[in-house]
C-alpha cells in the first residue's frame, strides 16, 4: 500500500501541474486519449506483472503484440470467420506462454535467454509470413473495431465518453486482483517468487504455476496486440510494438513489483501505466520537444525508484531510533 | 563483373526501409526482372544505415552486377557509394546523392514534393491557419526535405533546399503557423497518439500534413475519433489505400504521390543497360526525372481506378486487404521504355519551380 | 564492568558495551566480553541471543550502534572486514560463504590473493593451500572446485581459509554444525594446536558437549544481554543450560517408551539417485519414534527427499498403511500422508518475506480451498490460532513476518504447517540444528506428544546424545546404506559409530 | 572449455555449410566485412561480459552507443579538437558506467531497473542534444575514419586485409581476458558474481569491483559507439544502437556467460559475438529471406542453450551410472 502511495502522488502531481499550465490537458477529448492508451499498455502491463511476481521476467511482450496483431489482420484477410481468427490467435499466444514456461521450470533455462529469444522469433515468424507488409482491417471489421476505439457514454458526466479499452483492462484487473489476492494461485506465485524451494517443499506444483504466470502474460500480451491493432488500424510487423515489453516492466516496477519477485498489486501497476502514459502527454501539453520524451520518462522511473529505496531506508532508521528510544525511556 | 549461375546478370535494388511504399517499388523492380531476363535482389535494411550498409556490403561479396539505392543519410554516406560504385555499378533512386559517382539518379525531388505538398495546405487553408506535420523520423534525409518543402512553400520563401529549421519551434507568417513535427520512430501507435495529443492541445488546429505513407490515415482516424472531421483537413503524402479513400470522402485534401513501382522497373531496366555497356539509358543530366504528382478529389477516382486495374480485380474482393498485398499480384504492365500507365507525364528534363 | 578474571594487565581483545538494533529487534544491549593470549572462550546463548551479531561486528561485518572495542587496551575502530584483518581478527560465519565457482585455493586466498602488479600468484596460492589442506585433514587437490565438495568438505576448507589468515583472533560461529564426528574431531586438534601456538579462539556451539571439552571460559549472552560467564572450573553442563534458559532444566530428553502399534511406512529395495547401487529397506510403526544416525553424506537427507517425492526413486517399492503408493512430487507425499520437516528452513522450509499465518497454511491451503481455487481466509486463521497457541509460538500476532522470529519458533512455523495437514508419518530432517536449548526440548517434547497420538515419526539428526535420547528405534545409514538397526538398550555411541563408519557390530548382529 | 567448444563447433558448421552453398562466402571481401562486424559487436559483448560475470545486466548499451556515436561527430562539427573530443566522450562513457555502478552498489538498486532508466534516457538526451538530426563525419576527418574502416595489409595472404577494428578488439580482448583471468580484479569479479555475501565476508571492496565492471562495460559501449559511428558515418540519434544489448547479452551468453553470474571467458563471448554475425551474413549467403533472419538467430540461440543444458543432464547422468558401477563393481 505504501510503495502505491508513493507513485499515486506523483501521477497526481504530474496531472496538477500539466492540469494548471495547459488545460487542454483536463478536456475530455484528451483524458479519453490517454485512458484508453493506459489502458492498453496497462493490459500488458498486468500481464508482466504475474510473471515479474513470480520471479521471471519476459522480454517477449512486444514481439508477441507483433505476431499476435499482424496475424489476426491477415488471417481475416484471407477469409478466415472472426470467432475462428479470435480462437487461433487466442491459442497461439497460449501456446507462446506454455513454451516460455515450459522451458523455464522443466528445462531450468533462464527466463531472461529464453524470452529473448522469444523476442527475436516471433518478430521474425510474424515478418516472414507477412513479409514485411503492413496488415490492416481496411473499413471491414468496424464493429470489431469498437473495441478499440469505442466509447461509451456515461450517463451523470456531460462529454465525457468511456474507452470501451478501459472496461476491458477494468475487467481483466479486476479479475487479475481476485487471482493474486484471493486465489490459491495468486499465493502460490507469491511464495514462488520469493522463495521457490520453501514453496516446492510445501507441496505446491511450482511448475504448474509458474508456467500459469507466462501464459497469463503472453495471453494478455496477444489481446494487447488485437487491441493495438484493432486500434492503429495499421500494423506494421516490422515496427509495431517495439520496446513495448521494456514500457510494461517499468509500469510494473514503477508500481511496486519488485523484479526480485514475490511483490506488487494490480492497482500499483496500473497506475504504473497510467503514469508513464500521463508523463508522455504532458510533455506533449507542456510543449517539451518530443525527442526529450524518453530521456524524462527514464529520468522519472528512475527518481521513482531512488526515492523509494531512500525513503524506504529513511523509515527504517526513523523506527531504529523511536524503538532505542522506548527501551532506553 | 561475375554474373550468378546461368549468365543472366543480377541487379539489386536497396530500399532506406521497410515500409508498404517499398514493396510497390519491389514489384516493379521484380516485374522489370521478368521482362529484361535479369536476377533481381531487393533488401530492405529496417534498421536505419548501419543495417543498410551491412546490406550493401552483402550484395557486394555477392557480385551483383549493379545496385540501385536509397541512401538514407547521402552526404555521410558517400564512403559507401564510391565502395559500390568501384566494385559494381552505382545508380539511386527515391533519393539522390549527387556528390557520389552514382551514374544516374531516378526518382523525384523531395523537397519540390514537399512544397507541394504545401501548396495542398494552401488549398485547404486559403485563409491561413495553424498546421502541424507528422513523420516518422527527422534523421531520414528524405523526412527533413520533405518537411522543409511544406514550411518553405507555406512560409513563401524561395526554392533552396538547404535550408533547415529546428523543430521544436513554431514557424509563422501572417498566414500559417506550423507549430510542431511530430516524429513516432515508426512505432503505429505513438503515431496516432501524437495525432490525438495535437488535437487535445491545439483546439484552433486547421491543417495534419503526414509525411510518411502511414502518417495521413492514423491522423485521420484521430480525427474521426474526435469528431473533427469538418475542422481540421488532412494533407497526404503516398499512395495509401485509407489516404486515397479520405480524398474521395472528402476527408482528405489531396496527396502528393510518387512512383515507386516506376523507380522499381527503371532502375533494374537501367542497370542492366548500364551492366551491358549500354550508356544510351542514361539522360545528360543524370536525372531519370520521375516527378511527383498532386492527387485530390477531382482526379483521385482516375488514379484509383486505373491502380485498381493495373493491379487486378483482386483489390476490389476483400477491403480488409490492404493496396500492398493487392500489387502482388499485379499482372501485365508494358515491358520496358513504356511507364506503368497510372503515372502518364514522364518527364526526362530537370524540375523547376513552380 | 570489564573486569577480566586473568592476570593479564590488558586482554587480547575487550568488547566494551556493545549494541546494535535491527528493525524490531534489540540483537544486543550493552554486551561486554573480554578475551585473553591464547585463550577458547566459548560464547553461548539460545537462538537470537544475539552471538552472530556480535562476532560479525567484530568481524567488520556490521557495525554497532554504539559501544567500544580495545585490543590490547588500545581502542580500535573495525569499520570494514578489511580492518578487522588488519588487527588479526578473523571469522568463520555460522553459514557456509564459499565461492563454488572457484577452486579451493582460490577461496582459500579470496582477498588475500598473493600477487605482484595484481597479477595473482597461482602457483603460490596452490602450493600454501596443499600445506593448510593436509592441516585440517582434507584430502584434496587445491585444484578441485568448492562446487564439487560436500557440505562437511567445504566447512573443512572454510576453516583452512581462517587458518591461512594467520590471525591473532580466530571467530568460528559453529563450525560443527555440519561437520561429521571424524571431521569434528580433526577440528578440535587444530583448535588445540592453534592454542598452544598463542591464538585465541572464540567458539560459539549449542553441542554443549564440545563446549565442555574445549572451552576455558564460557561467556553467556540470553536476550542480547550478558548473563553470566562461567571459569574453566565451574563450566557443567547445567551450569551452562541453567544461564542459558534462565532457569532449571531438569528433564532434557523427555523420553516415554512407546507402544508400537501398525507398521504405517513400509519401504522395500528402495534405489535413490545419489546412491543408485544400494537398496534401502526398512519399516516403522505406529506411535513410534526412529531416528536415523550417520555421518554427514550418508544419504540420509537424499533418503527423506525421496520419500517425499522431491527426488525421484530409481526403483523400489514404498507403502502407506500397507497401501503401495507412487511418489513422484511433494504432493504425492502428502495426498499419501507424509510430511517432511526440511534440513535447512530457510532455504526449504519457510517464505522468510511472508507472514506465520501464511507460512502455516501454505500446505493446507489446496486442501482448504473453497470454490473457484479461492482461499478459504478462515480456515487460514483457525489453523495459524491453533498452532501458534499448541506449540506456545513467540510471536506478536500471527500476521508476523516469518523473518524477526528466532530460529526455534521458525522451526515450529514449519512444524505447524505439517500438523495442519494431520500426516501420518512425520519426517524431520535435522529438526533442531541451530535451534537453542529451551526451543530444543519443547520440540522433543512435541515429537513424543505426536507419536503418542499415533504418529510414526522418522527423523534424521547428526547429534549423537539427541538420537540417543528420544528414539524408540535407530537406524544407521553408511555411504547410502543402511548398516544396521539398534534398539533402545543397544544404542550404545560406540554401536552407531561402528555402524555409521560402515564396519559390522562386534557385539552382535542386527 | 567444454561450453566454448560447443558453439566453436557450431560456428564451424554455419561456416562450413554457407561456404559450400556460395563461394562468395569465403571471398576476402565478405570474410573482412564479417570481421569488422564481429569485432565491433565484440567490442560490446566483452563489456556486457564483464557486468554479466558480476551477476548484473546492462540494458543501456545500445543508448550509450547512440549517445557516444552522436556526441563525437557532434563536437568535432562544433570545432572542438579532435583529441579533446575523444577525451570528452571517453569520460562521459565513463561517467555513465560510474552512475550505474554506484546506483547499483550504493543504493543497492536493481542493474535491470537502473539501465532500462539508461536506456530511456541517454537516447533521449541524445535525439534533445542534436535535435533527431543525423551527424556525421562527412569527408573531414578520414584519418580517424581508418580506426573503422581502415585494413592492413597482411604479409602472407594475398587478397585479404585485416580491418582494423579487429586488431582494436583483438587487443581489448586480450587485455580483457587477462584481467579476467590473471589478476586479481578478475578474481573478484568471479567470486562477486558467485556469491557477494562470501566475497565481502573475505574483506573484498565489492563495490568497487561492481563499480568497475559496469564503468569498463559502458566505456567498451563508447568505444563501439566511437567506431560505428566512424564506420556508418552517418548516426541517427533514433536508430542507431536499438536493441544492440540484446546483441551483446546474447553473444555473450551464446558464449558460455551465466546470466546468473561468476561464469564466462572472453573467447567464448568473442565466438558468440562472431556466431551471430556469420548467422546474419550466412542468411544472406544462402539467399533466405531477410525478414526471417531474427527468427533464425533467436531460433540458433534457444537451440544452443536447450542443447547445453541437455548435453549437461546427459553428461551428469551418465558421471552417475559410472560411479555407481564403480561403487557396486
Ligand atoms: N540483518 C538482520 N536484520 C534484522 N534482524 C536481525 C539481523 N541479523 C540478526 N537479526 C536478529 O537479531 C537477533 C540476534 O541474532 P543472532 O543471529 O545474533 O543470534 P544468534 O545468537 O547467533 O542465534 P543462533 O544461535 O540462532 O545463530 C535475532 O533476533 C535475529 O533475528
Ligand atoms: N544437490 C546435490 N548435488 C550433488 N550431490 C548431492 C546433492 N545433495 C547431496 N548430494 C550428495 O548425495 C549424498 C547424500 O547426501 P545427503 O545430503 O543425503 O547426506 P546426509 O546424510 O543427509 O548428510 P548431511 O548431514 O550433509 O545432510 C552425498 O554424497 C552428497 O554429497
Ligand atoms: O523513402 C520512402 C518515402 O519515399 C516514402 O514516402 O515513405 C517510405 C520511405 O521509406
Ligand atoms: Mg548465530
Ligand atoms: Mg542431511
Amino acid at each position: 500500500m505504501k510503495k502505491i502511495l508513493g507513485i499515486l502522488i506523483l501521477l497526481i502531481v504530474v496531472c496538477g501541474v500539466t492540469a494548471i499550465s495547459n488545460e487542454n490537458f483536463v478536456s475530455a477529448y484528451n483524458i479519453q486519449n490517454v485512458t484508453r492508451l493506459t489502458s492498453l499498455f496497462g493490459i500488458i502491463s498486468i500481464g508482466v506483472a504475474f510473471v515479474i511476481i513470480s520471479g521471471g521476467i519476459d522480454l517477449s511482450i512486444g514481439s508477441v503484440i507483433c505476431l499476435i496483431g499482424t496475424m489476426l489482420p491477415y488471417l481475416l484477410a484471407k477469409g478466415v470467420p472472426v470467432p475462428l481468427a479470435f480462437l487461433l490467435v487466442g491459442v497461439l499466444s497460449i501456446c507462446i506462454g506454455l513454451a516460455h514456461g515450459l522451458l523455464i521450470t522443466k528445462l531450468k533455462l533462464q527466463p531472461f535467454i529464453v524470452t529473448l529469444c522469444g523476442l527475436l522469433i516471433y518478430r521474425g515468424v510474424a515478418r516472414g509470413i507477412t513479409e514485411d507488409q503492413t496488415q490492416g482491417f481496411g473499413t471491414a471489421h468496424a464493429g470489431l473495431r469498437y473495441l478499440a476505439t469505442g466509447k461509451i457514454d456515461l450517463p451523470f458526466i456531460e462529454g465525457f465518453k468511456l474507452p470501451v479499452p478501459f472496461l476491458i483492462m477494468l475487467g481483466l484487473a479486476l479479475l487479475a486482483a481476485f487471482l493474486l489476492n484471493k486465489t490459491i494461485f495468486g499465493r502460490y506465485l507469491k511464495a514462488i517468487g520469493n522463495n521457490e524451494a520453501a514453496a516446492r517443499y510445501s507441496g505446491i506444483k511450482t511448475d504448474k504455476v509458474v508456467i500459469t504466470a507466462y501464459v497469463i502474460c503472453s495471453f494478455l500480451a496477444g489481446i494487447g496486440g488485437i487491441l493495438f491493432g484493432l486500434d492503429i488500424n495499421s500494423v506494421q510487423p516490422e515496427g509495431i510494438g517495439n520496446f513495448y515489453e521494456l514500457y510494461a516492466i517499468a509500469a510494473a516496477v514503477l508500481g511496486g513489483c519488485s523484479i526480485r519477485g514475490g511483490e506488487g498489486t494490480i492497482l500499483g501497476v496500473v497506475i504504473g501505466a497510467a503514469l508513464m502514459r500521463v508523463l508522455r502527454n504532458s510533455i506533449t501539453m507542456l510543449g517539451i520537444p518530443s525527442q526529450l520524451e524518453f530521456a524524462i520518462i527514464g529520468a522519472v522511473i528512475l527518481v521513482g525508484v531512488v526515492s523509494d529505496e531512500l525513503v524506504k531506508r529513511y523509515a527504517q532508521k526513523r523506527r531504529a531510533i523511536q524503538q532505542a528510544r522506548q527501551t532506553s525511556g | 563483373n561475375q554474373q550468378n549461375g546461368n549468365g543472366k546478370k543480377t541487379v539489386a535494388f536497396v530500399t532506406n526501409g521497410v515500409d508498404p511504399f517499398w514493396v510497390i517499388a519491389q514489384r516493379g523492380a521484380e516485374k522489370a526482372g521478368e521482362d529484361l531476363d535479369v536476377n533481381v535482389e531487393v533488401r530492405m535494411p529496417p534498421q536505419g544505415v548501419a543495417d543498410q550498409k551491412r546490406m550493401v556490403q552483402e550484395l557486394l561479396a555477392q557480385n551483383v552486377d549493379g545496385i540501385a539505392i536509397s541512401p538514407i543519410d547521402p552526404e555521410n554516406q558517400n564512403e559507401l557509394l564510391k565502395e559500390i560504385a568501384a566494385r559494381s555499378i552505382l545508380i539511386t533512386q527515391d533519393s539522390d546523392a549527387p556528390e557520389s559517382p552514382r551514374q544516374c539518379y531516378i526518382g523525384m525531388d523531395n523537397y519540390t514534393a514537399g512544397r507541394m505538398c504545401g501548396e495542398l495546405v494552401k488549398e485547404a487553408l486559403p485563409d491561413g491557419g495553424e498546421v502541424m506535420l507528422f513523420v516518422g523520423r527527422l534523421g531520414q534525409a528524405n523526412a527533413r526535405q520533405r518537411r522543409q518543402g511544406v514550411i518553405d512553400e507555406l512560409m513563401d520563401r524561395s526554392h533552396d533546399g538547404s535550408r533547415y529549421d529546428k523543430p521544436g519551434e513554431v514557424i509563422k507568417n501572417d498566414k500559417y503557423s506550423i507549430l510542431d513535427t511530430r516524429t513516432d520512430d515508426f512505432d503505429h501507435p505513438q503515431a496516432k497518439a501524437n495525432a490525438e495529443d495535437a488535437i487535445a492541445n491545439h483546439p484552433n488546429l486547421k491543417c495534419m500534413v503526414g509525411l510518411f505513407a502511414y502518417n495521413p490515415p492514423l491522423c485521420l482516424e484521430a480525427i474521426r475519433d474526435a469528431g473533427k472531421l469538418k475542422e481540421i483537413k488532412v494533407v497526404s503524402f503516398d499512395e495509401n489505400e485509407a489516404s486515397l479513400q479520405g480524398i474521395m470522402d472528402g476527408t482528405v485534401v489531396g496527396t502528393v504521390v510518387q512512383n515507386p513501382y516506376q523507380y522499381g522497373y527503371e532502375s533494374v531496366r537501367v542497370l542492366k543497360a548500364l551492366a551491358n555497356g549500354d550508356k544510351s539509358v542514361i539522360p545528360e543530366n543524370e536525372i531519370l526525372h520521375i516527378p511527383a504528382r498532386k492527387i485530390r478529389k477531382d482526379n483521385v477516382e482516375e488514379f484509383w481506378t486505373e491502380l485498381k486495374s493495373l493491379l487486378g480485380d483482386s483489390a476490389k474482393k476483400d477491403p480488409g486487404q490492404t493496396v500492398n498485398e493487392t500489387i502482388k499480384s499485379a499482372k501485365k504492365t508494358d515491358p520496358g521504355a513504356t511507364p506503368d500507365p497510372r503515372y502518364p507525364q514522364q518527364q526526362k528534363e530537370p524540375q523547376k519551380d513552380e | 564492568m570489564s573486569s577480566p578474571a586473568t592476570t593479564h594487565p590488558a586482554p587480547l581483545l575487550e568488547v566494551a558495551q556493545i549494541s546494535k538494533q535491527f528493525p524490531g529487534i534489540k540483537a544486543l544491549s550493552q554486551v561486554s566480553l573480554s578475551l585473553n593470549h591464547g585463550e577458547v572462550l566459548a560464547v553461548i546463548g539460545e537462538n537470537g541471543a544475539g552471538k552472530s551479531t556480535l562476532m560479525k561486528i567484530l568481524a567488520g561485518v556490521q557495525p554497532p550502534d554504539s559501544g567500544k572495542l580495545l585490543i590490547e587496551g588500545a581502542e580500535v575502530s573495525i569499520s570494514d572486514v578489511e580492518a578487522a584483518l588488519e588487527n588479526g581478527i578473523a571469522l568463520i560465519h555460522q553459514e557456509l560463504n564459499l565461492c563454488e565457482n572457484l577452486d579451493i585455493a582460490a577461496n582459500i586466498f579470496l582477498g588475500r590473493e598473493p600477487a605482484s602488479w595484481n597479477v595473482i600468484n597461482q602457483q603460490q596460492t596452490y602450493l600454501e593451500s596443499q600445506k593448510l589442506l593436509k592441516q585440517v585433514g582434507l584430502n584434496l587437490p587445491p585444484q578441485t572446485l568448492v562446487g564439487d565438495l560436500t557440505v562437511g568438505q567445504q566447512q573443512m576448507v572454510e576453516i583452512a581459509k581462517a587458518l591461512s589468515i594467520n590471525a591473532r583472533i580466530l571467530i568460528m560461529d559453529e563450525p560443527t554444525s555440519s561437520l561429521s564426528l571424524h571431521e569434528s574431531e580433526a577440528l578440535f586438534a587444530v583448535i588445540r594446536e592453534l592454542k598452544a601456538r598463542g591464538v585465541s579462539v572464540i567458539y560459539i556451539s549449542h553441542r554443549l558437549g564440545e563446549v565442555n571439552d574445549l572451552a576455558d571460559r564460557v561467556v553467556v549472552l540470553r536476550d542480547g544481554e550478558n548473563a553470566g560467564d562461567l571459569d574453566r572450573a565451574s563450566i557443567s553442563h547445567e551450569r551452562m543450560v541453567q544461564l542459558m534458559v534462565g532457569r532449571n532444566v531438569s528433564q532434557f530428553f523427555p523420553h516415554t517408551p512407546h507402544e508400537p502399534g501398525q507398521v504405517v511406512l513400509e519401504v522395500k529395495q528402495l534405489r535413490t539417485p545419489a546412491y543408485p547401487s544400494h537398496f534401502i529397506n526398512f519399516s516403522i510403526r505406529q506411535n513410534e519414534i526412529v531416528g536415523i544416525s550417520g555421518l554427514v553424506g550418508a544419504g540420509r537427507t537424499e533418503l527423506l527427499q525421496v520419500l517425499f517425492g522431491i527426488d525421484s526413486p530409481l526403483s523400489g517399492s514404498i507403502s502407506v498403511a500397507g497401501q503401495e503408493v507412487q511418489i513422484n512430487s511433494p504432493r504425492d507425499a502428502i495426498r499419501a500422508g507424509l510430511a517432511l520437516v526440511p534440513e535447512d528452513r530457510k532455504l526449504q522450509g519457510l517464505v522468510l518475506e511472508m507472514a506465520v499465518r501464511e507460512n502455516m497454511s501454505l500446505a493446507s491451503l489446496t486442501r482448504d480451498r473453497k470454490s473457484l481455487g479461492r482461499i478459504n481466509f478462515n480456515q487460514e486463521r483457525n489453523i495459524s490460532e491453533e498452532m501458534i497457541a499448541v506449540m506456545k509460538i513467540k510471536t506478536p500476532s500471527d500476521s508476523q513476518i516469518v523473518q524477526f522470529l528466532s530460529g526455534g519458533n521458525q522451526q515450529k512455523v514449519v512444524l505447524g504447517k505439517w500438523l495442519a495437514m494431520n500426516p501420518r508419518v512425520l519426517l524431520l530432517d535435522e529438526p533442531t540444528r541451530g535451534v537453542d536449548i529451551g526451543a530444543k526440548e519443547e520440540i522433543y517434547t512435541l515429537m513424543n506428544q505426536l507419536a503418542s497420538q499415533g504418529m510414526a515419526v522418522l527423523f534424521v539428526s547428526s547429534d549423537l546424545e539427541e538420537i540417543r535420547g528420544i528414539s524408540d528405534r535407530v537406524l544407521v545409514m553408511h555411504e547410502g546404506q543402511m548398516t544396521g538397526e539398534l534398539s533402545r538398550d543397544e544404542f550404545s555411541e560406540e554401536a552407531i559409530m561402528q555402524l555409521a563408519t560402515g564396519q559390522t557390530l562386534s557385539h552382535s548382529q542386527t
